[in-house]
């Protein structure tokens, strides 16, 4: 709905958004003190453990941010092509598969082909994952919602089926695949942080994403059919299907190598349980990051930010996961009453105004 | 004289940095058919959406039978007797026009419902077909259910926001006698239409708007067009070809019957409300196409845009077609891109901009600016979206755009709806300029008037076939009774 | 105020709440801080990911041993004891071995050997089943071991398994107790966590329909948890384990090799519901106590799933 | 598979797909209105903490699901304040609200139970046959011998189907789902409609968490709930948003996630994992094979704010 809002509503607007912030801040504080702990004491926890230091910062708060980046871009990326993907949870397991077979499988090439070869296996392995969907969208008319639900528990159990079947590791016990080699390990963005290169490959993803969105015209084809498929077809004699096409299987791509880069950049091996349900979170980034990706990269660290602050409660400050899970929520609720005030305030200054 | 039913003192609203209204004044008396005017972005949409209790006023009163109230909500307004059928349709493409029809009427039982339906179609000659799904619907029996939809209300005060512009001739004289009717009742009336003639046909009084303030209130009688007009566009810009060109009749020679000029083919086109369909379009001719709703006009259209390759029969079209669709907010323009955007939809294309994976955006911008100027366009500037744009100004993006394109042929489906005297005059006047320039233009258009003033040849469709009409037969009446029985007077 | 003797963590990968293998574990890090002195900190873990920062974040805050809970950590453990030799990590389940990160191995295969004899004694239909959560070694070895306790007592004895995937899926393992139930089993362990309930309550409802079936608890003693249908349970005492653990590691005796826990010291253990156990015949309760002396004592070998690197066939 | 095996393995196929069921049916009302509540999750995690402390406390299995009722409306009642009040995406919200609530949930069980849980013993709802109707061969126990949740699912479906496809005000809800802004120039209150249909699937939701704690496991365990909230939103897909053919939905995934423990209790020589997979690849098999162009509520997970 685009309707500029008159100055006076926006106003109102506005408050309401500053209202539900201060009732979800007041609501968290509350309960954390009903449950027998310090609200500050664990505030200060989560401001320590994610941004306390320029080392915390980066080994942690970046570190946990890229998968969320990964698939938040592959998310904004489908999302502005009018394609719902859902799936980014599915096509990051299909991709972590990909490339610790890659990783496990070429063991004599040296690194600077195995590192590429094992992103470019989990980023055909996160677009094949979504090809099935795409494929059911533009060939039978099924939506691509249940069906990229439907992939995502298909791939958690294929992943789950390969660490315990054909990649678990040598000696045929653990739920897991042997250890990848050095030369198959992202190198470290930043020496001397936990930082590997994958955060870098996804901002150079979210630049690339950014130009060509704003400024080419497959970009421009790509929010036209987003944003009206009837006028980009009948105005801009776009053919939507193919569009469709190249941007779900791009976004899978790009998903996958949230999978890729997680296990070939930090845990070295694949294992059950990878994400944490980082493709349903990588929708709330997507969105909350506006579609953009410039959005994308400031939602995702914030996220991971939120993650890692989740992680020194835990240690610093005694809170329970239980109770983290609850202060994450609320942050993110405030963050949306923070998001309604900061709408409300551009409705004001723009003359566009819209939603 | 007895108080106004509705009384609208010095209303304001402001969309971001738009003043939309900046002090309206309008009062609406029971028993009269009140006729509301005002050129594209005038603010008479906006209000009535105050009225109809959509959008809250920034300033100013809103009474209502002597008692100044604030509306809070649509359910407000219907509650104190104020039904507004709107300018874009207000219906659920999802539902069933009978759903529609009963929708938000709580309180009374489906069967009741469907009993006072059949007996207001009755009364009104409304006639829609209940059992269809609206998105099946044409844009006629959409506009008919919105006013039925109102009509079942019982509204003391009826308000149309351009009713007619979707209507055969027939059914805006029956509407009007139906207006007419109701004022009769005490009810009060009021229309905002942009042919002249029609308003001045049906109304008691009028109001004009002008950049969003109330210029003129007058009776009926002695109400001149040439002075509504200068009210509209303030001062001078008035003069007789505005309003002549509106009616004019071109009647220019029909060009030499070369093959060499023909641009587009059709030959047995069938499928898709088409059937076994043939035309010739040459250039340099504008080939008006008539028809009933929903006989295949839209889909020849399409087809002569190349926007679809038929299923079977031949179609031979040029490369570039430019293109005015049917209904502009969901084929003609996307609502949440700016005016630059929605010019680049079809513009980018062209090398002219240059070629290469990038948008040429600083090219498009200047030629969204050029056309935004020529064509008079309402807007603050091209990076406003165009679903901020009033109903006419939306179509000028869409003209001054496909015009740009420079093809060799343009499909135009009803170009003019929605559009203000003077526009509308100075796109006739375009169309006709091109033609003698030599472009193939097709004129698909519910306007009897526009077709046969602009048209060098005429056909009309019935059920998918087309039918050309001999020179002597391009009459209203001619016309018309081909639309209805799809076989000539004559033959 | 007291100083703290020594700074201990605790990793999980569930929630501790499962009043099960995990809840076992937080039992044993407050016994740390109850009977030690310990200071003590637990983190909870979603994924992979968050191992290393975890290790990373305890270890360079100083703390000095970290009881990982799951063999998911084995590798994440490594990593961190070489970059911080200073630090003593315990991995339970674990299956790698370096001079300060130390697998504790829990032998309730020797508990579930035990249970799979009760099982066979007391089974008509001659099947009984087996409802696992995740397939990981641990859990495989205890139902091998249970599959050799029932066959140790009667070799004609079918044994069904099944894994749900998930250890807290209770409508999942409430259906895989049925399908068990309804192919004729009807003595049924489980190797789950928060799940197990619903094996409990499906059995209940075939006990409560009038049939004769038992369910065997596994990891806590469970045996109050459903007292007209569970038989015995499979136990492990793990905050005894745990306390032991800490205090070989206080008099300088931890690294460089496994440390497993048994029925030996009194960790491992199965015990009879004793709400039921009048209906064990006499001959089977002595039976199995006699066996128990006999695991004890070395004089049996259970069969276990190997997952050691190195691993000899000592203790 | 005999005789036996077939009706257990329609029995089993039942009690899967009820707490699907019921809250995929809520759900089905409130997309219908135009609001996706991927927080659904939460309000089955708080309906199953809400129905075990409910019938704990009131000693009954019946009133512990009242109690699940209310928990699941309450986090519906979160949802919708910030997705309908503020107006917030829908989408996020209810990644927030899935969070929370799987964390609220644990945290007071351990406020409640200790740190460390318990072994609840609740009030269980026992399966009741229904005369004569359990009696029908192959598919009477599997159908009418199940709890008392199972049969005011089966009352539901109808109920809500006429609710929604023959009154004025599903006529409404409808409306509200497709064409907000028509829905509200016509006089619907759109934000309020929207906020009954959060609230009611909120209810269903929790009413299939208080089964899930009360008919299947007679206890609460944290994240007990195992992502059963995104497969009732596929079954709303897959039951084409009509509460009746979305019954119908849950039931086949139960069928399908009751033929994985069938087949595994047959002991085929399979990846138990390969097996979990089969009832999505069965759905999306059925997908592929039936359901076609299916059209989600035009106006889904659009947020609405009136014109004003
Ligand atoms: N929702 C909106 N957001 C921003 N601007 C708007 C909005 N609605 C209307 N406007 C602006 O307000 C002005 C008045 O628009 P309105 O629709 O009332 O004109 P109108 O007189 O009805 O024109 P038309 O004859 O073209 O229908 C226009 O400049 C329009 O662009
Ligand atoms: N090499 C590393 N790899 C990964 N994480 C590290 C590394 N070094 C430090 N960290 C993490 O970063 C956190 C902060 O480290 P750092 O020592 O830089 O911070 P600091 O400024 O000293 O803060 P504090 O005073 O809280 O220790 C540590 O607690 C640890 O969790
Ligand atoms: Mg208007
Ligand atoms: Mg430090």
């Amino acid at each position: 709905m685009s309707a500029g809002i008159a100055p006076a509503r926006a106003r109102e607007a506005a408050l309401l958004g500053l209202g539900a912030v201060t009732l979800t801040l007041g609501a968290g504080s509350v309960l954390l003190l009903l449950g027998g702990y310090d609200p500050a004491a664990a505030g200060a926890a989560m401001l320590r453990g994610s941004v306390g230091s320029w080392n915390t910062f980066v080994s942690i708060t970046l570190v946990r941010s890229v998968p969320l980046l990964f698939a938040g871009l592959a998310v904004a990326l489908a999302f502005r092509a009018g394609v719902w993907n859902i799936g980014a949870e599915g096509q990051l397991y299909a991709g972590a598969v990909g490339g610790v077979w890659v990783a496990l499988t070429f063991t004599g090439l040296p690194s600077p082909l195995l590192v590429p070869a094992v992103l470019v296996a989990s980023g055909l392995a996160g677009g094949l994952w979504a090809l099935v969907p795409t494929l059911m969208r533009l060939r039978l008319g099924i939506g691509e919602v249940i069906t990229t639900i439907l992939m995502n528990f298909v791939g958690i159990y294929m992943a789950a089926w390969m660490v315990h079947g054909p990649l678990q590791e040598q000696r045929g016990v653990f739920p897991q695949t042997d250890r990848i080699i050095e030369a198959a390990r992202l190198p470290a963005l930043i020496p001397g942080t936990r930082l590997h290169i994958g955060f870098g490959l996804a901002l150079v993803i979210a630049a690339v994403l950014a130009v060509m969105l704003r400024r080419s015209r497959f970009g421009f084809q790509i929010r036209a059919v987003g944003a009206s498929p009837e006028a980009a077809a009948v105005a801009g004699r776009i053919n939507p299907a193919r569009v469709v096409f190249i941007s779900f299987l791009a976004s899978g791509a790009i998903a996958g190598l949230a999978g890729g880069a997680e296990v070939s950049g930090l845990t070295y091996a694949l294992y059950e349980d990878l994400s944490d349900g980082w493709g349903y979170t990588a929708i709330a980034v997507a969105l909350l990051g506006g579609l953009r990706p410039g959005g994308v990269v400031v939602t995702a660290i914030f996220f991971g930010a939120l993650q890692a602050g989740a992680g020194a409660m835990q240690r610093d400050a005694g809170i329970p996961s239980a109770w983290v899970d609850v202060v994450e929520a609320l942050v993110i609720l405030a963050v949306l009453g923070l998001d309604r005030v900061r709408a409300a305030r551009a409705a004001t200054s723009t003359v566009e105004g819209g939603a | 004289m007895s108080d106004p039913l509705v009384r609208l003192r010095g209303v304001q609203r402001r969309f971001g940095r738009v003043q939309a209204l900046a002090g309206a004044d309008l009062d609406l008396r029971a028993g009269e058919v009140h006729g509301v005017l005002g050129a594209n972005g005038a603010g008479k949409s906006t209000l009535f959406n105050v009225l109809g209790g959509l959008l809250a006023p920034d300033a100013g009163s809103v009474e209502i039978e002597g008692a100044q109230i604030a509306l809070g909500s649509p359910r407000d307004a219907w509650s104190r007797g104020i039904g507004l059928v709107h300018q874009h349709f207000t219906l659920v493409p999802a539902l069933s026009v009978r759903e529609n029809l009963a929708l938000g009427l709580r309180g009374r039982s489906l069967a009741e419902i469907s009993r006072v339906v059949e007996a207001t179609m009755e009364r009104t000659g409304l006639r829609v077909p209940l059992e269809a799904s609206v998105s099946a619907i044409g844009v006629g029996d959409r506009q008919r259910t919105e006013i039925l939809k109102t009509l079942l209300r019982d509204p003391k005060v009826l308000v149309l926001d351009e009713p007619t512009a979707v209507l055969t001739p027939e059914e805006v004289d029956g509407l009007f006698d139906l207006l007419r009717e109701l004022a009769s009742e005490g009810r009060a009336v009021a229309l905002v239409a942009h042919k002249l003639d029609e308003v001045l046909a049906v109304s008691d009084r009028l109001t004009v708007l002008r950049a969003g303030r109330t210029v003129l209130t007058t009776e009926r009688v002695g109400a001149t067009e040439r002075a509504l007009v200068a009210a509209m566009v303030g001062g001078g810009v008035a003069d007789e070809i505005a309003l002549g060109v509106h009616r004019m009749s071109l009647k220019p020679e029909v060009p030499a019957l070369d093959p060499s000029t023909v641009v587009a083919r059709l030959s047995g086109v069938t499928g898709d409300r088409l059937s076994n369909a043939a035309l010739e379009v040459r250039a340099g001719e504008v080939l008006g196409v008539a028809g009933v709703e929903g006989n295949g006009q839209h889909e020849l259209a399409l087809v002569l845009a190349g926007r679809v390759r038929p299923a079977t029969g031949g179609a031979q079209v040029p490369d570039e077609v430019a293109f005015i669709p049917q209904d502009r907010r969901t084929e003609g323009l996307v609502s949440d891109f700016d005016l630059t955007e929605n010019i680049a939809l079809a513009l980018s294309r062209l090398d002219r901009f240059g070629a290469g994976p990038l948008m040429p955006w600083s090219g498009l911008a200047e030629e969204a600016e050029r056309i935004r100027i020529r064509f008079d366009v309402t807007a603050p500037s091209v990076a406003t979206l165009a679903g901020a744009l009033s109903g006419g100004n939306q179509q000028r993006v869409i003209i001054g755009r496909e015009l740009a394109l420079g093809a060799q042929m343009l499909v135009a489906e009803n170009p003019t709806r929605g559009l203000d005297v003077a526009a509308a005059a100075y796109v006739h006047g375009e169309l006709a300029r091109l033609a003698a320039e030599g472009l193939a233009i097709v004129l698909v258009s519910t306007d009897l008037d526009e077709v046969l003033g602009l048209s060098n040849r005429v056909v009309v469709m019935t059920r998918g076939r087309i039918v050309e009409v001999p020179k002597n037969e391009r009459t209203r009446e001619g016309v018309g009774a081909l639309m209805l029985t799809g076989r000539s007077q004559a033959g | 105020e007291t100083e703290s003797t020594f700074r201990a963590a605790l990793l999980t990968s569930g929630p501790v709440s499962d009043a099960g293998w995990y809840a076992g574990a937080y039992d044993g890090l407050l016994l740390l801080e109850d009977s030690l002195g310990a200071s003590v900190s637990h983190q909870q873990t979603a994924t992979p990911a968050e191992f290393d920062e975890a290790f990373i974040a305890y270890a360079s805050s100083g703390y000095d041993i970290i009881f990982a809970h799951g063999n998911e950590y084995q590798d994440a453990a490594i990593r961190a004891g070489e970059q911080f030799p200073d630090v003593t990590i315990i991995v339970s389940g674990g299956g790698r071995v370096s001079a300060n990160v130390v697998p504790l191995i829990f032998r309730l295969e020797e508990g579930s050997y035990l249970a799979g004899m009760a099982a066979a004694y007391m089974t008509e239909s001659k099947v009984v089943g087996m409802v696992g959560g995740v397939a990981i070694p641990p859990a495989q070895g205890t139902f091998v071991a249970f599959e050799a306790g029932v066959h140790a007592v009667d070799p004609e004895i079918e044994v069904l398994e099944v894994f749900t995937g998930d250890w807290n899926d209770v409508a999942a393992a409430k259906e895989a107790t049925v399908a068990q139930l309804s192919r004729g089993a009807d003595v049924i362990i489980h190797n789950l966590d928060a799940a197990s309930f619903a094996v409990f309550q499906a059995v209940r409802e075939v006990v409560d329909d009038g049939a004769v079936a038992y369910a065997v608890g596994m990891n806590s003693d469970q045996n109050a948890v459903a007292p007209d249908v569970i038989l015995g349970s499979a136990v492990i005492r793990i905050a005894d384990a745990f306390l032991a653990t800490a205090q070989l590691w206080q008099d300088g005796r931890v690294g460089g090799a496994p440390i497993y826990a048994s029925t030996e010291q009194g960790v491992i253990d199965f015990v009879f519901n004793p709400a039921l156990v009048d209906r064990v015949p006499a001959e089977a309760v002595d039976h199995i106590a006699r066996t128990k002396q006999a695991i004890r004592a070395g004089e049996i070998e259970i069969p276990r799933v190997i997952f050691v690197e190195g691993e000899d066939e000592g203790r | 598979m005999s005789q036996v095996e077939l009706t257990l393995f329609l029995e089993s196929a039942v009690r899967l797909g009820i707490p699907l069921a019921l809250a995929a049916m809520g759900e089905t009302i409130t997309e219908r209105s135009g609001v996706i509540n991927i927080g659904l999750e939460g309000s089955i995690i708080a309906g199953a903490l809400g129905g075990a402390l409910g019938a704990l406390a009131f000693e009954g299995a019946g009133l512990g699901v009242m109690s699940g009722a209310m928990a699941g409306m309450l986090v519906g009642l979160v949802f919708a304040a910030f997705a309908i009040g503020l107006g917030a995406d829908q989408i996020i919200t209810g990644t927030a609200v899935t969070i929370g609530g799987l964390g609220m949930t644990g945290a007071i069980y351990q406020a409640r139970f200790g740190a460390t849980g318990t072994e609840l013993s609740l009030p269980t709802l026992a399966p009741v046959a229904i005369p004569v109707l359990s009696e029908i061969p192959l598919v009477g126990s599997a159908l009418f011998a199940q709890a008392p949740t199972a049969y005011f699912a089966y009352l539901m479906a109808p109920i809500a189907w006429y609710l929604l496809f023959k009154t004025a005000w599903g006529l409404e809800l409808r409306a509200t789902g497709e064409a907000p802004a028509a829905a509200e120039a016509a006089g619907v209150r759109v934000r309020l409609v929207r906020l009954v249909a959060t609230l009611f699937g909120g209810a269903m939701a929790g009413i299939a968490g208080a089964h899930l704690a009360l008919a299947h496991a007679g206890t609460f365990a944290e994240n007990m709930s195992a992502g059963k909230g995104f497969i009732a939103i596929a079954v709303v897909v897959l039951g084409r948003w009509n509460p009746i053919l979305v019954l119908f939905a849950a039931l086949f995934f139960g069928a399908a996630s009751a033929l994985q423990f069938f087949l595994q209790a047959l002991a085929f020589a399979l990846a138990y994992q390969i097996f979990l997979a089969i009832p999505n690849m069965q759905t999306l098999a059925a997908l592929a094979g039936w359901v076609g162009k299916s059209r989600a509520p035009a106006a889904l997970a659009l947020p609405w704010e009136p014109h004003r």
